[in-house]
Order: structure tokens, then sequence, then C-alpha cells
């Protein structure tokens, strides 16, 4: 294990120790100091995150940083052979930038809830949940850095349900609030429903990729892929629906899918997302903004080799139907928060949609821009509440910038950063201006230049050509990357060597025995260009051309995402103060605005810094798979994989392309924006009341109506429909019959157990006695004593009696 | 048709004497019932006649026996009226049917 | 149903007396004969005539009898039934047996049926008291007795009895009486007499006043 | 003393229980501890052979890889033999080790007996208590097919009056359910003693060259009750499997596995068979609760693991898609149920039915990875139940009704017990690192792995898998009625959880903590041995079947 793998242990353990610490003495250690005790733990996980970074960007041969060794954690038997489901560190760029972003966001953040929570732990009731809330907190550094260390899909489902159970306690913090427990539990559940998809997902690797080991998982696919045996060669019913081969991959690739939509709340599971608000808001900036939302694109990101093209146009579709309805539904909204929540949901819509059209390293660049800015921006509302006494409609704001002027500037950077607010043509510009336009870039490719791109490379290069000189203040950038991009290609070579490696392994294992084979078609889908060609024809012919509106809605909402943000800030901090009382008490504290300046300081660097450049290079691990149709716009392929850092020069700059429609598309929203809220919401109102804009108003205030769809059908679906039936059906049909049989049974004995008293001696001598008595019985019936019936009866006799003669003489 | 012989005048005998039985079994007057009593003895009688007549009359036994059986009638009827007031004038009524207090 | 049977009773009776005494005469004239040692043969068939007075008695024997059958007032059936009684005597008439037809007539018409009268009388409250019964024991008592009808007619039409139609009638009926009941009957006339005498002392102990 | 150790262990409770006749009454309770706990120390010494995965199985020359093996003749005949033949192995040592676990743990549950509504006969109680733990421990331990059954119905005695007589309000109807359907089970289980018993006699008389037995080598001849020759001599097992061996003119294997099943399900139990468990366990009292949840249950599992698919292997084959059916539904159905109560205890009570589900399908899909499955749910359903129903007791103790409705914010009165509670029911909701997890992961992909060769698995496993959405439906449902939302007035002035009831839950939390961080460790290392040794005999019986059917 080398210092780097314990490095990140120990920046992974120490939370969980500050958690421990804080579940048993928390109450003893007090209000103020159990706050900086978990401050202490996340503070060590970010020195081993610094220190794990720099010794990653210093280290010339990365390979040698990779985890070799895991730990058993159990082992599995799957055909009669061992399977050991490994613990081991996941250590690549990937993994660094997102441990090293998650630790440094959730430092400011633990460090504003000290004072944020200072306002509002007692509010509980009497006792003092302020403990309580870092220990959380802790519990949740600890899921998340777990969830991004794991090297097993595994693992990444243990930690991700675990990150699930931190979000729904501190969802449901002030649990006192019916809406906050609401929220909590429908936070939960809504995961859980994606969580059946990627446990699906789960066994059909578990079976046909026979590994947990992403590593591995990749090599088998390819190998399964090449070979055509496998996955491929599967064939299988599931709920009376057959399904096979590139399906059943498909399928494996969507059921992984659906826990990312659980997560980061993708259509048609993003309704509980804006719910989630109702905790308190240092909480919505770290789990609901920055880090476990975004967790969802990480996992595509890790399982990226797995999907087949339809499981990625699926993604894709999906993102862009989440990234256009939230952004809709945010442009009416009044409350600070869920302005902020719909539009993180936007936000990840990009990132998913990036992922689905191949985007990976723009995807991950925009997650982790996006993790700064937005976690600066909610910290920037969370300052405002606590400051207009936990008011949140923006209504009643307006004019704080003078109460509150390091949060509002720091906001309005937020506000630019997502409005991709930048100069083209100058290598100036802000988050979104390099991560949004280049996944929106990467999208234009595979709509309009796909079929001449996969063509051939010639054109490819001239193509390059062409809009190569097109920026140059970006050479330099390239330059930069391409330094690393040797060392990028080298690794993947020695990738390669590893997996194949593992692979021979697998193969040795592997109850279908063509181990032989294996290692060699490992080797062949890794490296070997001229084998790779028919490889990449199939794949071409499976892969799915990006429709058009694909590609427009988000465009659009390219517009209108700086409107929206725009609109909040306006609203917020700018124009008049409409409420006075409000007005008046807003102030901010230094242990709050703190961490904004230093996450402001985050947002810029991050979009010039080394994360695009790594994710570049890491894109190698994602590329390196035989159905990714695309990766960074580009098929994958041998000359590519030396090329990663430079090949998608066409990618590279947004506005060589796109120049003329996104280009300035911050300044059109923005500028809409101010123009209507210049001078409060008069202008607004009016056109609120235009005919049918009041129906679309309407519409979106009621969110589009998923909540009230959901809650009436599924929830009392199942609640009151399926539970009471059932229950009926077990209290009166399977209970009824039981007591029926019982019933019966006791009857039966009663029955038998009567003959059995009175069958015997004294029983028989009791039958005489009783027969004899309703003989006489039955004799002294008809002696009535009237004379009459005495009549009747004698004649009844001579009847008789004649008849019986007559009958006599007659025979 | 005109030809009337022995069978006619039993046919009448038996209606008769049915018709009594039938009187004496609905009618809950003592008086009832004897008048039933006689109209049976008169179809009995007419019986007696009846062969009498049909067996060429070498002697008139049956006649004889029914002057008997009238006589009887006539005894009977006398006795049976004076139960009949006795019966009334314990129960105040002459309803046979209040006379069961021999029932078991 | 009782109106009409009224009407036919009143029609028939006066007609059956009638008819009775037109036959009578022939009868004494017989016994007139019958003294002087030489016989008129008679047939047994008294044709037509004798035809229509048997169906003319045996239909007011047999309506009277139903009609005390029908009524409930204890009046009426008394009335009815001195209907029944006369009939019947005049069919002892037919059957040429005039003794007993008289006998009939007044031991039945005028003792036993003012006996009738008198219990009638003197026991009910009010003549027309009635006493209903129920429509159970009615049916029942009609089932019985209409099988029993039923049963005799059947034997009695099917049975072939010993038949002596060409009898010729000798003497006078009184005399036989006479020897009758002083020679072979003497025992049973005693008895009755007797029984008579019995019933009489009974009949007057039972129904003194005390 | 330790070449008998689990004949103490089995026995002390009862000698425990006929101690506390002659002595006081506020002795009595400390007596029953005593005995509870010092069977529980000495099954901590079991641990010494345990140790290490060591726990080498049942089978094979495994006379001697059976643990703490006592045998003698019991009631012996000329033509047969019952035995006094206990032993432990990795499939009952883990069972062994919760029973006297989770009976300790009763036992310091009922020591509040005087505060109980019926606090009459605290002596009857603790006796008929100790005399049931004795039960189960016997019926885990004994290796001899009647003395499982004499154990069997011993167990079955004491439950009947705990519940009729110390239960709610209508004990005697639940009392009398529980008793006639175990009882109906165990009856069709008697039937399957004597045909065993003399078909066996058949066996060794029809294939003599086969009859060696495992433990001494010598030819068995006369029909046998002992488990592990009836589980392992070719000849019995031959002749077992033969097509051509027919009991009522039906296939013999199919038919026994059948009237065994059915025994065990209803005790497991399965739905339709399950719905005495609701009645029985909200009539009983709080610890009988925890034993029913804790021990009663996995009886079941361990009678199809030990006697249906150890002997019947092929019957297992033939029914499995049907009871893969059965555990489906009562996963999804016994959820579904859950959701609908508004009695806490009874909600607690259709979650048993539904995690038990989990454990049939585990078992019938008659993989290693759904045998593993099935057992870590039994032990972990064990631990992880009795907790939540000593949840609801404790808070029947103090607000003397459980309608989940009337509840709220107890987490704010009891923030102890409330953390406590949240624990427990994440735990039974199968929240990873947590020791409900494990158990289904396991039974979910031992599932799927099955379906090359049951075409249904995938289905069953993918349903089962939605069971899992269900289980957090209710779950976080109940646990927001009653723990989360404002804290009612009536309920502000709730004690918070005394110490010994701290001493009950932390045990437990820490044990669903442990089983969830460390499986191997806790519990697969002790099983695995067993059950890989059960899963070869099984398959071996079913080539040799196959290869009878193609000859």
């Amino acid at each position: 294990m080398g210092n780097y793998e314990i490095a990140l242990c120990i920046g992974v353990v120490a939370p969980l120790f500050m958690f421990a610490v804080l579940a048993f003495f928390g109450h003893r250690i007090g209000k103020p100091t159990s706050g900086w005790v978990a401050v202490i733990g996340v503070l060590a996980s970010l020195g081993c995150a610094t220190y794990v970074l720099a010794g990653w960007l210093s280290a010339t041969d990365k390979a040698a940083l990779m985890a070799t060794t895991g730990y058993d954690w159990v082992v599995l038997n799957l055909f009669g052979n061992e399977m050991p489901i490994e613990f081991k560190v996941k250590l690549d760029g990937l993994t660094v930038m997102m441990y090293f972003m998650v630790t440094l966001v959730s430092t400011c953040i633990f460090v504003f809830s000290i004072g944020y929570m200072a306002g509002h732990s007692d509010e509980v009731d009497g006792q003092c949940k302020f403990h309580r809330f870092f220990c959380y907190l802790s519990l949740f550094e600890f899921s998340m850095l777990g969830l991004l260390i794991s090297s097993s899909i595994f693992f990444l489902f243990v930690f991700w349900e675990l990150v699930g159970l931190c979000s729904y306690l501190l969802i449901g913090f002030y649990f006192d609030k019916k809406f906050a427990s609401n929220a909590a539990m429908k936070a939960f559940i809504t995961n859980r429903v994606g969580d059946f998809g990627f446990l699906l997902g789960l066994m059909l690797v578990f079976v046909f990729l026979q590994t947990f080991d992403l590593d591995q998982a990749a090599a088998n696919f390819r190998h399964q892929y090449a070979t055509g045996t496998g996955i491929f060669a599967a064939d299988i019913d599931i709920l009376g629906w057959h399904i096979s081969g590139m399906g059943l991959a498909t399928l494996m690739g969507i059921g992984l899918f659906c826990g990312a939509m659980g997560k980061s709340a993708q259509f048609p599971l993003h309704v509980w997302l804006p719910d989630a608000m109702a905790g308190p808001t240092p909480v919505s900036a770290l789990i609901h903004a920055a880090t476990m939302v975004a967790a969802g694109v990480y996992l595509v990101a890790r399982v990226f080799r797995l999907l087949t093209p339809d499981a990625q146009f699926f993604i894709a579709v999906i993102g862009c139907i989440t990234l256009t309805i939230t952004a809709l539904i945010a442009i009416v909204q009044v409350d600070i928060k869920k302005v902020l929540a719909y539009s993180t949901l936007s936000q990840l819509g990009y990132m998913i949609f990036g992922m689905g059209v191949g985007a990976w390293p723009a995807a991950l660049f925009h997650l982790i821009t996006h993790a700064f800015f937005k976690a600066m921006m909610f910290l920037g509302s969370g300052q405002v509440i606590e400051g207009c006494h936990h008011v949140q409609d923006m209504r009643k704001m307006g004019g704080l910038r003078k109460k509150m002027p390091v949060t509002c500037w720091t906001f309005f950077i937020g506000v630019l950063a997502i409005a991709g607010f930048g100069i083209p043509g100058m290598h100036i510009g802000l988050g979104g201006y390099f991560s949004k336009d280049e996944v929106l870039a990467v999208a234009y490719e595979r709509t309009y230049n796909w079929e001449d791109r996969f063509g051939g490379h010639g054109k490819d290069d001239e193509h390059g050509a062409e809009n190569a000189h097109s920026d140059a203040s970006r050479e330099d950038d390239l330059i930069l990357r391409s330094g690393k991009v040797i060392l990028a290609s080298g690794q993947a070579h020695d990738e390669h060597g590893t997996e194949e490696h593992s692979a021979d392994e697998h193969g040795a294992e592997a109850a279908h025995g063509e181990s032989a084979t294996h290692g060699a078609a490992a080797h062949d889908a890794g490296h070997g260009g001229h084998h790779d060609d028919p490889v990449l024809a199939g794949i071409a012919a499976q892969q799915r051309k990006i429709p058009k509106w694909m590609f427009w809605l988000p465009i659009i909402i390219a517009y209108v995402t700086p409107f929206y943000m725009m609109r909040c800030w306006w609203m917020t901090f700018m124009g008049k103060p409409r409420d006075e009382d409000v007005h008046h008490h807003a102030h901010e504290s230094p242990l709050m605005w703190a961490p904004l300046i230093v996450l402001a300081i985050g947002t810029v660097a991050a979009s010039y810094m080394m994360f695009r450049p790594q994710l570049g290079e890491a894109a190698v691990i994602a590329s390196d798979a035989p159905l990714v149709v695309a990766v960074d716009g580009e098929v994958p392929d041998k000359a590519q994989h030396e090329m990663l850092g430079l090949s998608h020069d066409k990618a590279k700059d947004p506005h060589g392309a796109l120049v003329g429609i996104v280009g300035f598309s911050w300044l059109i929203g923005m500028g809409l924006a101010v123009l209507i809220y210049r001078n409060g919401l008069e202008l607004a109102e009016r056109i609120k009341r235009l005919p049918l804009v009041g129906f679309i108003h309407w519409c979106l205030m009621e969110k589009l109506f998923f909540d009230h769809i959901y809650d009436t059908v599924l929830v009392k679906g199942t609640r009151s429909v399926l539970a009471g039936i059932s229950n009926l059906f077990d209290m009166l049909v399977i209970d009824g019959i039981a007591n029926l049989l019982g019933r019966g049974t006791v009857r039966i004995a009663e029955f038998s157990g009567n003959i059995m008293d009175t069958g015997g001696v004294d029983g028989l001598v009791d039958a005489i006695a009783e027969s004899t008595q309703g003989a006489s019985e039955m004799v002294r019936q008809p002696q009535t004593g009237k004379i009459r019936n005495y009549i009747l009866f004698g004649t009844t006799g001579a009847v008789l009696v004649l008849a019986a003669i007559i009958a006599v003489v007659m025979s | 048709m005109f030809e009337i012989g022995l069978t006619h005048y039993l046919v009448v005998a038996t209606l008769l004497f049915v018709m009594g039985i039938f009187v004496m079994i609905t009618k809950r007057n003592a008086i009832g019932i004897l008048i039933g009593v006689e109209m049976v003895l008169n179809g009995a009688n007419i019986n007696l006649v009846a062969f009498n007549r049909y067996n060429g009359m070498s002697n008139i036994d049956g006649q004889i026996v029914s002057l008997f059986v009238i006589v009887l009638a006539a005894a009977e009827a006398a006795l049976a009226v004076a139960i009949c007031m006795n019966f009334y004038k314990n129960l105040n009524t002459v309803d046979v049917d209040h006379g069961d207090t021999l029932a078991g | 149903m009782t109106l009409r049977l009224k009407k036919i009773l009143l029609l028939m009776t006066p007609l059956a007396i009638a008819l009775s005494f037109a036959t009578a005469p022939v009868q004494a004239a017989d016994t007139d004969l019958s003294l002087s040692d030489q016989g008129i043969q008679t047939s047994a068939d008294g044709g037509l005539l004798e035809a229509l007075m048997f169906y003319a008695c045996a239909g007011v024997t047999l309506a009277c009898g139903f009609a005390i059958c029908l009524s409930k007032n204890i009046v009426r059936m008394a009335v009815y039934l001195f209907g029944t009684l006369a009939a019947v005597a005049l069919m002892y008439f037919l059957l040429l047996a005039n003794f007993i037809g008289v006998i009939q007539l007044i031991v039945y018409a005028g003792g036993t049926l003012i006996l009738l009268i008198f219990g009638v009388m003197l026991t009910s409250k009010s003549p027309w008291a009635k006493f209903e019964v129920k429509r159970s024991e009615l049916i029942a008592a009609g089932i019985v007795c209409a099988l029993f009808a039923g049963m005799l007619l059947f034997v009695v039409v099917n049975a072939e009895w010993p038949l002596e139609t060409d009898a010729v009638v000798v003497g006078s009926s009184m005399t036989q009486f006479g020897t009758g009941l002083l020679t072979d009957y003497l025992v049973p006339f005693e008895a009755i007499s007797v029984l008579l005498l019995v019933v009489m002392i009974g009949a007057a102990y039972m129904a003194r006043q005390e | 003393m330790d070449q008998h150790l689990i004949s103490w262990i089995v026995f002390l409770p009862m000698i425990a229980g006929l101690v506390l006749l002659f002595v006081p009454r506020e002795l009595v309770k400390w007596v029953a501890l005593f005995g509870s706990g010092l069977a529980f120390v000495l099954s901590l010494l079991l641990f010494k052979t345990f140790w290490g995965g060591d726990a080498a199985g049942v089978f094979g020359d495994a006379y001697g890889a059976l643990h703490h093996v006592e045998r003698a003749g019991w009631i012996t005949g000329n033509r047969f033999s019952i035995e006094y033949f206990v032993g432990l192995d990795g499939l009952s040592f883990p069972l062994f080790l919760l029973t006297t676990f989770v009976s300790l743990l009763a036992c310091l549950a009922s020591f509040n007996f005087d505060s109980w509504k019926i606090n009459k006969g605290i002596k009857a109680y603790f006796f008929l208590f100790l005399l049931l733990e004795t039960g189960m421990l016997g019926v885990f331990v004994s290796l001899d097919f009647f003395l499982f059954y004499v154990f069997w119905e011993v167990m079955l005695l004491p439950m009947y009056f705990l519940i009729g007589v110390w239960g709610g309000e209508r004990r005697e109807y639940a009392a009398i359910k529980f008793f006639i359907f175990t009882l109906a089970g165990s009856v069709l289980m008697l039937v399957g003693l004597v045909a065993m018993f003399f078909y066996s006699a058949d066996a060794v008389a029809k294939y003599p060259e086969l009859a060696t037995s495992y433990h001494d080598g010598a030819q068995v001849t006369t029909g046998t009750f002992d488990l592990i020759e009836l589980t392992t001599n070719e000849a019995i097992q031959k002749h077992f499997g033969d097509a051509g061996t027919k009991l009522l003119n039906v296939r013999f294997a199919p038919l026994m596995f059948m009237f065994l099943f059915i025994g065990f399900a209803i005790k497991l139990p399965c739905v339709p068979v399950h719905t005495w468990l609701p009645d029985a366990h909200v009539q009983a009292p709080t610890p009988i609760s925890m034993i029913l949840a804790g021990v009663l249950l996995k009886m079941g599992g361990y009678g199809f693991l030990r006697l249906c698919y150890g002997i019947f292997p092929l019957g297992g084959e033939f029914w499995a898609s049907f009871l893969a059916v059965i555990a489906v539904v009562s996963i999804l159905y016994g959820a579904l149920c859950a959701m609908a109560q508004t009695d806490f205890k009874k909600l607690v009570a259709y979650s048993s039915v539904s995690h038990m589900g989990y454990v049939l399908l585990g078992i019938c899909v008659m993989t290693t990875t759904g045998f593993q499955g099935a057992m870590f749910q039994m032990v972990a359903h064990g631990i992880s139940s009795p907790m939540c129903f000593f949840l609801v007791g404790v808070i029947y103790d103090r607000a003397h009704h459980r309608q989940i409705n009337k509840f709220g914010g107890l987490w704010l009165s009891m923030p102890r017990y409330g953390s406590m509670a949240t624990l427990g029911f994440f735990a039974s909701l199968g929240l990873p690192g947590l020791c409900g997890f494990v158990g289904e992961a396991y039974v979910l992909l031992g599932t799927f792995q099955a379906g090359p060769h049951f075409a249904w698995a995938y289905t069953a496993a993918i349903c089962a898998a939605f069971g899992v959405v269900l289980t957090a439906g209710y779950i976080l449902w109940v646990v927001q009625r009653v723990y989360l939302g404002s804290v009612r007035e009536e309920y502000k002035g709730f004690p918070e959880a005394t110490g010994r009831e701290m001493l009950i839950l932390a045990p437990l939390g820490a044990l669903c903590i442990l089983l969830g961080v460390l499986p191997k460790q806790s519990v697969f290392d002790f099983m695995n041995g067993t059950l890989n040794l059960l899963i070869d005999q099984m398959n071996g019986v079913t080539q040799m079947a196959m290869a009878a059917a193609g000859g």
C-alpha cells in the first residue's frame, strides 16, 4: 500500500473518527467546540487531499501510484468460483481531483456552518442539536470520500447508500417540522427507487462481467465485446421480457445510470431535490449542490466504460429533459434557495447530458466548477437567510448589497460563473464559460459534424486546422495540456498492461475457458489499432446520431440560465429594499463570509487551474472501452489514446464553432433580467398578467405537476390501495381461511367428541330411554281428547283397512 | 238405468253413511254429532232393508234387525240428549272440543 | 247452495209423501188378497214409476245429507235431517218394507227429531249458535271421507251380490213381524225392552235438575 | 465438562429453571439471568473451536468435523436405535450462539415483570422461559431426527403458555393459533420422520454395497434417524432420489421434501401460512416477541438447510420455482402489509415476514451465495428484529399503546433511545454498513446467478430487489410517524431509556454494525465450510440422479 493510498484512507477515516467522537461525547463537548472538532476532521482530510494532489501532479509515472493491493471484504461464490469483493483504494486523476474538490469545499462549508448553526441549532427544542449536526456532517464527509476512493462498484453502492442516509438525516435535521421529515423521507425513498435500478445493474455486472472491480469489469466487458461472449452472448428473460446481447448490456448501463438518476436528481426522479432545501442551508450547499448530487455524475463517469451507445443516448436524453424543465421552473421561483436548487438540477442536467454525448472530461470539469460556485452561492443564500432572520422569500428582500457586500459580490461572481461569463477571443472567462460551453460544443460535434468526423481522421485534421488558430489565447493552455499528454498515453499503455494482466487472472478464474485468447483479446482491444477498426465500425453501426433538438434545447437553456440567476441576484441584492423589517435586521458575520471568499477564489481558480487538463488525462480511463462512441466528441481509438489531450481541438474552444450561438448568451440573459427587474417587481407582475404567460407561470409554479402526480399515483397508490388491499386480503382471506379451518376442526372435534361420549353403554341406555320416551311422546301426540279427532282417526283406520282389503282382493 | 237394483240403494246408503261420518267429524256441536250418528244409522238401515228386499223376501230378518236398530237409535238419542244437557250443565257449552279433560 | 237445496227440499218432500201414500194402498190390497191364499204375482221391478220415485227419494236423501254437512246452523241441520229421514222412510216403502217405513216416520220424525230440537233448545244459549271448525280439520275430514266413500263405492259397485230377484212376496209383513218377534227374536226383543226401560230411567236421572 | 460442553449449555437453562422453583420470589429473575447468562458465556467458549474459519463441514469423513459431538444410545430396540446425538457445525453454530445471546437479552428484558399488566406467577414465567431456551438450543444441536422432533415439541409448549398466559388482550386466540399452526407443521414432520426411517431401512437393504456408514465405516443395516447418515449415506440418498421410490404413489423425494417444507415454512413463516405470526407477536409480551422473532423463525430456515435440502436435494430441484414464487410473494406482500399497519408491533411482525422471504428465496435457488445470504440474513434478522421489538416494547411500557399514528416526536423526548431506534430500523431497512444489507445483497446476487439454471431466477431477483424500495417505504414512514415530527404533549415527559434498556439495546446495536462492517469475520467464516460441503453433497446427489435418469 503506497503512501498516497494510506493518505487517502486517513482522509476518509478522520471524519469517521470525529463522527464517533461527536456521537458519544458530543453533548459533553458543547456548542461551538464540537463544530471545531468536526472541522479538525475535515481539515485532516483536506491535508491528505492536498498531499495526494501535490504528489499526483508531480508524479512522472502515475501508473506506479495506482493501488495494487486490496482487502477482501467478503468472498462471494459465483458459479462455484471464489469471487472476492475487494476493497481497493482507487487512485487516479479523477479520484484525486474530486477528492480535493470535495474536501476543499466541505472545509469551507464546515467552517461556515459553525457560524450558521450558532443561530439555528437551538430552535429544534430545548436541547442543543449543534453537535448532532456536525456529527452527521462528519459521517457524510466520510461516506462521500469513501465513495470517491472505492474502486469497486459494490463499494460505490455501499457508500452510495450511506451518503443517502446522511442526506436523509440532514434534510430531516429539523425533524420536528413536518415538511422537513417529509422531505427527508421523500429524498431517501426516491433515491431508493434509483438504487433499485442500481441493484439491477449490479447484479448484471456480477453475473456477466463476473467482477465488481471497475477496471476489471471494463476489461472483461471489452473482452466480451471483442469475443462476443459473456453478456453479449447472454440471452435471458426478465419479467417475461426477452432480452439479449447488446440489449442486455444497454440494460446494465441504464440500470447503473438509474442510481445516478436518483442521486443527482435527474428526471423523472428529480422531485426530491427542491424539497431537500428543507435542510439547513450549509447542508444544501454541501450535499445538495456540491458533492452528493454530483456523485451521480461521478458514478456515470466511473461506469462510462460499461455503457453502450443506446445507454449513452438514454443518458443524454434524460439529461437534456432535466436541464430544460428544471431551468424553466427556476425562472418562477421566489424562494432564493429554491432558485438555487432548480439551477443545480439544471446544471446537473448539463453534466449528465455531457456524459451522454460523450463529453467526459467536460462534464466532470463542469461538475467541479459548478461545485465551487454553487456551494458559494448557497452559502451566500445561507448568509442572506441568516441575516434576514430566516426569510427566504426574495420578494421581501432587495437592496441588501449595502448590508452584506461580501455576500453580494461573491454571489455575483457565482452568477457570472454559472451564466458562463467570458469574453470570446480572449482567454477570460468563468466556470461555465469553459465547462458548460464545452459540453455544448461536444453536443454540436455529435449533432452536426458526427458523420464526417467519423469518416476519417484526415478530415478531422483539416477541420482542426481551420479552427486551430481561431483561439490563439488558449494555445498555451493546449501546450500545457499536450505536455502531459505523453504521460497520459504512457499511463494509458501501462494501464492496459495491468488490465491485460488482471484480465489474464480473470481468464484463469472465469467459468468459460477461453482464458488463452482472453489476455490477447484484451491486449488487442487495448492497443492494437488495426484490430480496432472493425470494432469501431461495429460501434459506428450501432451508435446513434444526436437529434437536433437535443442540441438546441441546451443552447436555449444557456440563455435562460443567466436570466434566472441574474433575476435571483438582482431581486436579492439590488434595487430598493422591499421589506424594511428584513432589511433592518440584515447583517453578515466574518465566520460566515470568510468561506465565501475562499470559495470565490476557488471558483476563479477552478476555471483555469489543473482540473481540466487533469481530467483530460483521466479521460484515458473512460476512453479505453469498446462501446464508448465518443470522448470529447471523438471516436476513441489507438490514435486517440495518444492524442487525447489534443485530439478534440474542435471541441476545445466552444466558441470556434459556437461563438455566434452561445458566446454572448450570458450577456443577453443577464441583460434581460436587469431590464425586467431594474426597478422592482412591477414589470414582472405585468408580464405575468399576460394570458398565456399566466398559464405557463402557473404550470411552472406547480413544478409541472410532478409532485402531484407522484403523490397521488405512486405514494397514495402504494400506501392506501396496494397496502390496504393486501392487508385486508391478509386479514380476511388468508387469516379467514386459517380461522375457518380452525373452527371447522373444532366443530368436527365437538361432533365426534359427543358421539364418543354418549356412544358408550350408558349412552346406549340413555338412547333407549330417550327413544322410548320419544315414541310415547309420538304416540301420545294424537290423544287430544277431542272426540271428533278420534272419529277422524277411526275413519282413517277404516279407510286403511279397507284399502288393505281391497288391495289384497284385487291382487 | 230405470232398472233399479240393489246397487242403487247401496250407493245411496254408502253416501249417507259417509256423510254421517263427515258430519260427526266436522260438527263441534254435540247435537250435530248426534245428527251425524243418526245419518250413519240410517245409512246402515237402508243397507239392511235393501239386502232383505233383494234376497227374495223369504224372511224379513233384515227388517227386524233394522227395527232393532231404530229402537236403539231412539234410546241412544234420548240418552245422548241427556248427556248433552249434563255436558252443558258442567261446561256451560255443547262444544265437544271442551270435553277433553281426560286427555293426557 | 243451501238456498237451492231448500227449494229442492220444499218441492220434493210433499211429492215424495204423496207418492208414498199413492203406493201404500197397493200393498194393502195385496195384503187383502194374500189372505185369500191366491197371491197376485207382482214382479220385482215397478218400472219407470218406481225408478222415478227412487231417484226422487235418493236425491232428497243425499241433498239433505249434503246440506247437513254444509250448514252451520244446528236448527237448519235438524230440519234437513228431517228431510233425510223422511226420504229414507219413503225408500223403505219402495223396498216393500212398509212397517219399517212407518216406524221410521213415527220414531225418527216423530220422536228422535223432536228430541233433538228440544236438546237444541235446552242447551244452546242462542239456537243459532255456531261453532267454527278449523279449515285443516275440514280438509282432512273431506279427504278421509272422500277416500272412504270412494272405496266403499268401489266395493259396492264391483261386488257380485247373490241376488234372487225373482222373489215372490208372500203374506203380510205385519204377521211375519209378530211371529218373528215372538219366536226367533224373542230374546233380543226382551233385551231391547229392558234396555228401553233402563234408558228411560237413566235419561230421566241424568237430565233431572238437582 | 469440555466434552459435554453442548449438553451443559443446552440443559443449563432447564436446571436453572428447576432451581428457581425453590428460591424466594425476589431471587427468581436473578437465577434465571444467571442460568441464561452462564449458557451464553459457555457458548462463547465454542469460539475456541470455530475461530479462524475452521468450521469444516458436516459431511464427507466429516464425523470428526462435526464439533463437540456427543452420542449415546437413548431408546434402542432390535430394529431401531434412537440416539442422543448432538453436535455443532457451521450450519448450527451461528444460530446456536444467536439463541443463547437473544435469550440472555430477552431474560434481561423480562426484568420489569412486576410492572406488567399480568405480573402473576413469576416463577412459572421464568421456568417456562428457560425451558423454552433449552428446547430451542436442543433443536439447533440435535443431529438425530427423533431427538430433533422431541426438542421441537419441547420448545412448542412453553411458548404456548408464555403467549397464552402473559400475553395481551387476545392472548388465548393468538396462543392457540400459534400452537395449532406449528403443530400442523410438526405432524407432517412426524410423518416424514417415520417414512424416512422405514425407507432408509429399505435403502440399506437394497444397496448394501453402498451402505457404508460415515463415521465408523461399518455397513448400515437398519433404518436410521441419524440426520448425517440420512444425508451422506450413498445408499439412502440413491434410494431416496430414485425415481422408482414412491410413497402413496408419489415420488418419494418431492413428497417428503414438501412434508418437511410445510412444517418449516409455517415456522419461517412464509405466505400463506404466516398469519399466526402477527397475532403471536402482537399478543406476546416483549421478551417473548424477541425470542419469537430472533430465534423461532430461524428454525424454519435451519430446517430447510439441514433437513429439506440436506436429505432431499432433488425435492428442492423439483419445487424450486414454486418456492421462489412463495418467497417473492412473501417479500413484497409482507412489505405491503407492513406498510398498512397501524399497530407498531404488527408492522415489525410483517416486516419479519418480508425479511424471511429473502431467506427462502436465497435457499430455494440452491446456489452457494444464496445459501450464504440466507444464513446471514437469518443471523442478521436475529439481531435486528429483537432490537426492533424491544424498541417497540420500550415505548409500550411508557405509553401503554402501540398505535403508530398516536406517537410522534419521540426522538426529541428520548434522544438516546431515538438514536438506537434509528439504528435498529435502518439495520432492518438493509442499509449498507448495517447487518440487514449483506444478507439481502447476497440473496439477490445468489438468486441472479442462478439464472442459467432456473430461467425464472432473473425475474425473481428483480422482484425481490424491488422489495428494497418498499422496505425503505414502510420503515421510513413509521420512523417519521413515531420518532420524528414535533413531540406531542402527552409524551413530553417520557423518561429516557433506562440503564437496563440501554444495556439490552447497546449490544444489539453494536452487533448490527459489526455484522454489517465485518460480515466475513463475524459470520461467514464460521459457516462457509459447511455450506460448501452441503452444496457439494447436493450437487453430487443431483448428478447421481441425472446419471440414473440418463442411464
